[in-house]
């Protein structure tokens, strides 16, 4: 990768030569940056410039805490409480709540729609964020028609909380290679092959940071908890989550 | 004021299905507490307790005042605990919560009412001039089992404070600076410790010990227990909630009696290491042995 | 003024003449307000404890949880239990003024609340709250039990689905924590006299069961003590719920001979197919 | 004391469970900041067009008072000033700044109970406040950096004396705060005590010679005012490595 | 000052006494009111070894004490936590819950046990009203909203009265329109009083309203009292007539009583009721009657009341409270009689008609003589 990293405070003026200049993509400017007219882009937080010359396209890569929805998003929400045509779900603590109409699931009418009670989670993708209104939520593909793996998770299994920087991670098509988390695979993979765990259990990852884990095994989804919130909070690379797949395997026989 | 967060349903079944099989989020058996952490601060009297993401800081400090007319032989001993957004963004600056005032009210039973500082030694000039001494205690990060941090940081507080030395001559109050003379530490009794059970299931059968805070979400009661080392109840509350059976309540206060010998150990050991630490070149020895002649 | 202990080894008799197991004599009453749906007055010896409930009842547009020491309220799935508290200026010796914020009381509310919660059927009454309003005439110790056992019989009479009486008493040791002695007497209900010289707690049981929903024990104790005092009070709990229960036959059958209930039927009246 | 000359030390994201957080200790003031947020205002605090910015600060001992109230009310007019507070309307960013140690004057006893803050503390708690915010990646127009500086009449000459102690505080004739932002403007000047114009621009020289030090790169210019001014710690460069580490942690996996 | 110890008496437990069944009023029956006395002996490794009665031991529970004896003991109190049955052919009904440890049914409120075939639930002595469909009610207004209003109905929940639901004015068919919405006010506002039928019950309890019948709608001309209702133990119970006119006595004319299930009752001067117009006048047909609807049905102005009808109002108003204060049922027939009986101690009392007062004592007069009959 690079040799060096590019880290920018809000404010500093990025050097006009990084910015690419793509002769037909329009430029695009990803989390992080705001744009000044004329033609003046700064950072707005902290983090590791990024630029992608062949897509024309540049973002700031930082991590946080506090989630802030963005249209499509995948997130695991919380219902708290029912209307007669949305469900008000929370994406995270002391923000104001989003609108899951009861309508947005896979097949549902007036007269068959899911009843959630309060405190049922939701896989759903973000439709609406703006800063002016309240997010809005569907668990269906306006496009399809079909769930597409979205709507109320159920069976045994429990949420855990990371970083959304890990969450952003976990969710990368190739995650072991772009993001560097392997422990899913790993607790996953064959048993005995490269140190695998061979659990058997199920995932939902949120951009809101959070993860939901299921399986029919108490044990099984503590230790998937675990691992997801060491290798968070901890730091570990490929190595340090074998080491930490390894040593909560064994505990668990 | 936002309302507190509530567990998704996902999450209260499985901490209980998940206890039920003696299993706990973190991994940890039911009666271990998360890794305990307990450093003092450069000044005296600062103490700042971790347990797990559980953070407490406790400040002790003292001022000479008049003493209450009530009780003109007696120094003034506060504990102030005022929770501030930093430990929830639910917790309002002067909006005093359940969680806050059953926190204050244990710390004053078990330390302020048990006696674990001898207020009498506060008082300088009977009816005239008392120490008041305060600790204010600062909850910096809130995941469960505030009480028992919060319990221990205000006992190595004050064990750790020092207030300045005095003396007393034709009537006349000196109070010295640490620079004219050593300041010395407080009269301390005995030192109480707090240590909490949670109880879940529907008859409250299975029980936790520091809890986190999804579990005491969760949990259908609660009962706190402050001993001593030497095996004296301070004060025991069970304030409502599920009941719980009698005589799983008496294993529970046995159980607490072997945490509370260990905080006790652990507190003797940071201090016995906080004043090697200062007493780097000979120089605090040198003093003391100064102020002895 | 302290209490001569040593008088007690000689005619195993307490300041008020009691043996170590006597409860005090308890009066109570239901349905003393016409108006409240729910009402109760109680002594235990000189600790006068009058109670008030109203609910469950949906609280009028959109006040917010104003009530303190919120036991169940999560989100209105289950009824809130609401206590507040009054302990009158006139009630002690010391002429005490109790301000709104004093944090005694609150505990005290919160831990009524609290225990009642537990018992009451709050689930079956959503978006409501109980109100349970306490007003404390004449303290003599034992407060916390006498407002415990006000609250329950108000409850009882406010009609409100519980799963048992939560009946209360305070249980003490013959002898201070610093006399370490092996031999002293664990001691039944607790007089202003007594609180304040010995070693004591507060237990409520979850009616006749071993299973104790509050225990308060605010003095220090011999870890020892506890066993004793605590079998004492849970026996206590059980004398008291017994004593609750009469007077809610009483008014029972007062009413059914009244004509105001009508007569309940006998499983076996009626042939059953 | 040889307290104010000590370089700052900052340690960032040491709260585990606040949105960012961070603790700053500089000149005998340590102070830990927590900051949440964007989340949900409250009625009263709602403002239809943008964020609120919420500060509280506690002191070490004592319950706040009106002093406290004070420094409040400048920090969030301050830091509204840097964060995009339009970015999100109608809901607020709390912050929480907790002095946990201030330096104690060694010759006199002073009353502890009455927290009664000290001026000089205003420069931590900014600095503090602002590390906070890059913590939790709240979107600010840009960073600011603070300074506190004493002048002293001695004689006839007047001392400027950056970052002074407590006793220095009480002695000098005028304190002053001032911080800057990212672009070199004046964000904050509060000041105390009699002094002239002057004097108010020697400290504001002084302040903008630490707070807004350009960077070590353009070696020329910074060689030139380093012969002058070299009492006190470049704020900036501080700043910008207390938080490229951070992000260097963060983005390990990178 | 030293405490003086009293001189030793001889032991007498002040409270309970020794044997409980002696307290009891009817001790007629063996075992049932006392068969959850004592229980589970002496608590936590306590051996109460003194020479004191420990009356703790005196009982223990009888698991089949409902069932073993005799039927006249059944029609007494059951009291919260008491094991009704563990015969598992009962289910349980309201005032019961399944005990998770045994699972006999126990009672969860103090009243007395009522049976529906294999149902059986236990009538509390008093509790807050349960609505049921069908239950006339009278409410008040609490809260306006966009589509619907609150009504306090006096059970746990407010009820609501969902605009769709009241009659509109200007025809019983008509279409309800956004005007409406905007105009929910001038049909009811906070405060009003109205009499409605519980239409629908929700899942958590809540009632929903309707005032879709020309008996149903506004009250005015008249009287407030809230009596407890049908929750339990007295007060207005369940029967065939809720809502009667009766002529008022010293010629007041009419007076209309409404006692609404839930015991809030509205008295009132007698207005001749729209349906009366129509039937005064059938040729007019139903234009008249719809211009009758929309002037009177919202309107929140009282008519004029004479002197004595106010005066009859006030008295049957008085026998109401008479009777809840003395525990007996409020009906039709109670009311009735005790109206009747009322206008005959007024004549008896020196200021003749004009006394009205009939609490304390005459109250308890009222109802003794109510009750001798």
């Amino acid at each position: 990768m690079e040799t060096e990293r590019l880290i920018v405070l809000p404010g500093e003026t990025i050097d006009p030569s990084l910015i690419p200049s793509h002769q037909k993509l329009p430029l695009r400017l990803g989390p992080g940056l705001r744009h000044i007219p004329p033609s003046d882009i700064v950072p707005t937080v902290a983090g590791q410039l990024i630029t992608n010359p062949a897509r024309n396209s540049m973002w700031i890569e930082y991590n946080s805490q506090r989630y802030i929805p963005s249209t499509s998003d995948l997130i695991l929400a919380t219902v708290t409480r029912a209307t007669p045509d949305a469900y008000l779900c929370t994406l995270s603590p002391y923000t104001p709540p989003a609108t899951l109409p009861t309508l947005s699931f896979e097949g549902a009418t007036k007269k068959t729609r899911p009843i959630l009670t309060p405190g049922a989670l939701v896989y759903a993708r973000v439709t609406l964020a703006n800063r002016h209104m309240d997010p809005e939520l569907e668990c269906v593909s306006a496009a399809t028609g079909k769930a597409e793996g979205l709507g109320p998770l159920a069976g045994p299994g429990c949420v855990f909380d990371v970083s959304l920087g890990f969450a952003r991670r976990l969710l990368m098509a190739r995650s072991r290679e772009e993001g560097g988390v392997g422990v899913l695979e790993m607790l996953g993979g064959e048993e005995g092959a490269a140190g695998g765990g061979g659990l058997a259990f199920e995932t939902a990852v949120g951009r809101n940071g959070r993860v939901w884990v299921g399986s029919e095994s108490a044990r099984t989804v503590v230790v998937v908890g675990r691992a997801l919130q060491e290798t968070d909070r901890a730091g570990l690379g490929i190595e340090g989550q074998r080491k930490l797949v390894k040593r909560l395997v064994r505990e668990v026989r | 004021m936002p309302r507190e967060a509530e567990p998704s349903l996902s999450e209260r079944q499985f901490v209980l299905q998940a206890l039920q099989e003696n299993l706990r989020l973190d991994g940890r058996e039911l009666d271990q507490y998360r890794p305990l952490e307990l450093s003092f601060g450069d000044q005296y009297g600062v103490a700042d307790v971790t347990f797990g993401r559980t953070r407490v800081l406790a400040k002790a400090s003292a001022e000479v005042t008049v003493p209450y007319a009530d009780r003109p032989l007696d120094g003034i001993f506060n504990i102030a605990t005022e929770l501030s957004p930093m430990a929830s963004p639910a917790f309002e600056v002067n909006r005093p919560t359940e969680t806050e005032i059953l926190l204050s009210r244990l710390l004053e039973k078990t330390v302020r009412r048990s006696g674990a500082l001898d207020t009498e030694s506060l008082c300088l000039v009977a009816g005239q001039k008392c120490w008041s001494v305060r600790v204010d205690v600062h909850v910096l990060s809130h995941d469960g089992n505030l009480i028992d941090a919060a319990c221990l940081a205000v006992v190595a507080a004050l064990r750790h404070f020092r207030k300045p030395d005095t003396s007393i001559e034709g009537g006349v109050l000196t109070v010295y600076t640490a620079a004219e003379r050593e300041a010395v530490p407080l009269s301390w009794l005995h030192s109480p410790f707090c240590v909490t059970w949670s109880f879940f299931g529907d008859e409250g059968e299975t029980a936790v010990l520091d809890a986190t805070r999804l579990e005491e979400q969760v949990r259908v009661a609660s009962c706190t227990v402050s001993l001593n080392k030497h095996g004296e109840i301070c004060q025991i509350a069970k304030l409502g909630g599920v009941p719980v059976d009698a005589v799983a309540l008496l294993q529970c206060t046995a159980v607490a009696l072997t945490k509370v010998k260990e905080f006790s150990e652990l507190v003797d050991k940071k201090l016995a290491e906080d004043v090697k630490k200062r007493d780097k070149g000979g120089f605090m020895a040198e003093l003391s042995a100064e102020n002895e002649r | 003024m302290p209490l001569d202990t040593s008088a007690y080894n000689l005619a195993l008799l307490r300041v008020d003449g009691r043996r170590w197991n006597e409860l005090r004599r308890v009066h109570a009453q239901i349905r003393t307000q016409a108006a409240a749906d729910g009402s109760s007055y109680l002594e235990m010896g000189h600790t006068k404890v009058m109670c008030v409930v109203t609910g469950p009842s949906e609280p009028g547009p959109r006040r917010g949880g104003a009530g303190a020491g919120g036991g169940g309220g999560s989100g209105g799935k289950d009824a809130e239990v609401a206590v507040s508290i009054v302990i009158a200026g006139f009630s002690s010796v010391d002429r005490k003024r109790h301000g709104k914020g004093d944090k005694r009381t609150l505990e005290l509310q919160s831990t009524v609340s609290n225990a009642l919660s537990a018992s009451l059927h709050t689930h079956l009454f959503p978006h409501s709250q109980i109100n349970i309003s306490l007003h404390v005439l004449s303290q003599d110790g034992s407060l916390l039990a006498a407002l415990i056992n006000a609250a329950t019989l108000a409850c009882v009479d406010a009609g409100i689905p519980m799963t048992d009486y939560v009946a209360a008493c305070t249980a003490g040791s013959t002898s201070t924590y610093a006399a370490n002695d092996e031999a002293a007497d664990p001691l039944l209900d607790l007089n202003h006299q007594e609180e304040q010289e010995l070693p004591g707690l507060t237990v409520a049981t979850l009616g006749n069961s071993d299973r104790v929903a509050v225990l308060v024990c605010e003095s220090r104790v011999q870890v020892g003590r506890l066993e004793g005092m605590l079998a004492v009070g849970v026996d206590g709990c059980k004398q008291m719920r017994e004593i609750l229960d009469r007077v809610v036959r009483e008014k029972g059958q007062r009413m059914i001979q009244e004509g105001t209930v009508e007569r309940g039927v006998g499983l076996n009246d009626m042939d059953v197919d | 004391m040889t307290a104010a000359t000590t370089t700052p030390e900052a340690a960032v994201g040491v709260l585990p469970r606040a949105d960012g957080s961070a603790k700053y200790s500089h000149a005998g003031y340590t102070v830990t900041a927590s900051v949440n947020g964007p989340i949900e205002a409250q009625r009263r605090d709602e403002h239809a067009y943008e964020a609120h910015v919420d500060v509280t600060v506690r002191p070490a001992a004592g319950v706040g008072a009106t002093r406290e109230r004070h420094l409040e009310s400048i920090l969030q007019s301050s830091l509204s000033q840097i964060i995009l507070v339009k970015n999100f309307p109608r809901s607020v960013i709390q912050i929480v700044l907790q002095i946990e140690d201030s330096p104690e004057n060694d010759y006199v006893n002073t009353k502890l109970v009455q927290a009664s803050l000290n001026f000089a503390i205003m420069p931590a708690l900014i600095q503090t406040a602002v590390l906070a915010l890059l913590s939790a990646a709240v979107p600010m127009r840009a960073t600011a950096t603070a300074t506190a500086v004493a002048t002293v009449r001695q004689g006839g000459a007047t001392k400027t004396i950056v970052d002074p102690s407590p006793r220095e505080v009480e002695t000098a004739q005028s304190v002053h705060v001032f911080a800057f932002t990212s672009h070199d403007e004046l964000l904050l000047a509060e000041s105390e005590g009699d002094f002239t114009v002057k004097e108010w621009d020697d400290s504001y020289e002084t302040a903008k010679a630490i707070c807004c030090r350009p960077e070590p790169t353009k070696e020329g210019i910074a060689m030139v005012l380093d012969d002058e001014t070299t009492a006190g710690p470049d704020m900036r460069h501080f700043l910008r490595l207390a938080m490229e580490t951070k992000v260097a942690s963060d983005l390990y996996w990178k | 000052m030293p405490i003086t110890i009293l001189a030793p008496r001889p032991s007498r437990p002040i409270n309970p006494p020794s044997d409980p069944r002696a307290a009891m009023p009817d001790s007629d029956s063996d075992s049932d009111s006392d068969s959850d006395s004592g229980g589970g002996g002496g608590g936590v490794g306590l051996d109460p070894t003194g020479d004191i009665p420990m009356f703790a031991a005196a009982a223990r529970r009888s698991k089949h004490a409902l069932l073993d004896t005799t039927t006249a003991s059944h029609s007494d109190i059951v009291t919260p936590g008491e094991v009704i049955t563990d015969d598992p052919q009962w289910m349980r009904g309201h005032g019961t819950f399944v005990s998770a440890a045994t699972a006999a049914i126990v009672s969860s409120v103090a009243g007395t046990v009522a049976r529906t075939n294999k149902l059986l639930s236990v009538r509390p002595l008093r509790a807050r009203y349960t609505p049921e469909v069908g239950d006339l009610v009278v409410g008040r207004i609490v809260e306006v909203q966009a589509k619907r209003w609150r009504v306090d109905v006096g059970g746990t929940q407010l009820a609501a009265l969902p605009l769709s639901a009241i009659n509109l004015p200007g025809g019983i068919l008509r279409k309800r329109t956004e005007t409406d919405e905007l105009q929910i006010r001038t049909f009811f506002a906070e405060g009003d009083l109205l009499i409605a039928e519980v239409q629908q019950l929700f899942g958590d309890g809540g009632a929903v309203l309707h005032t879709r019948s020309l008996k149903y709608g506004k009250l005015r001309n008249g009287v407030f009292v809230a009596v407890s209702g049908m929750g339990g133990g007295g007060g207005v119970v369940r029967s065939r007539r809720q809502v009667w006119t009766m002529d008022a006595a010293n010629g007041a004319g009419q007076m209309d009583v409404v006692l609404g299930v839930n015991g809030y009752v509205w008295i009132s001067k007698h207005v001749e009721t729209p349906e009366g117009l129509v039937a005064e006048n059938k040729g007019a047909g139903i234009t008249n009657m719809e211009e009758s609807v929309s002037t009177m049905m919202y309107s929140s102005q009282n008519d004029r009341i004479g002197v004595e009808t106010m005066r009859e109002i006030a008295r049957l108003r008085g026998v109401v409270t008479a009777l809840v204060e003395n525990g007996l049922r409020v009906d039709e027939d109670m009311v009735v009689r005790g109206y009747h009986e009322a206008v005959e101690m007024a004549m008896m009392s020196a200021e003749g008609a004009d006394d009205i007062y009939l609490g304390g004592e005459r109250g308890r007069q009222l109802a003794a003589a109510l009750t001798g009959v």
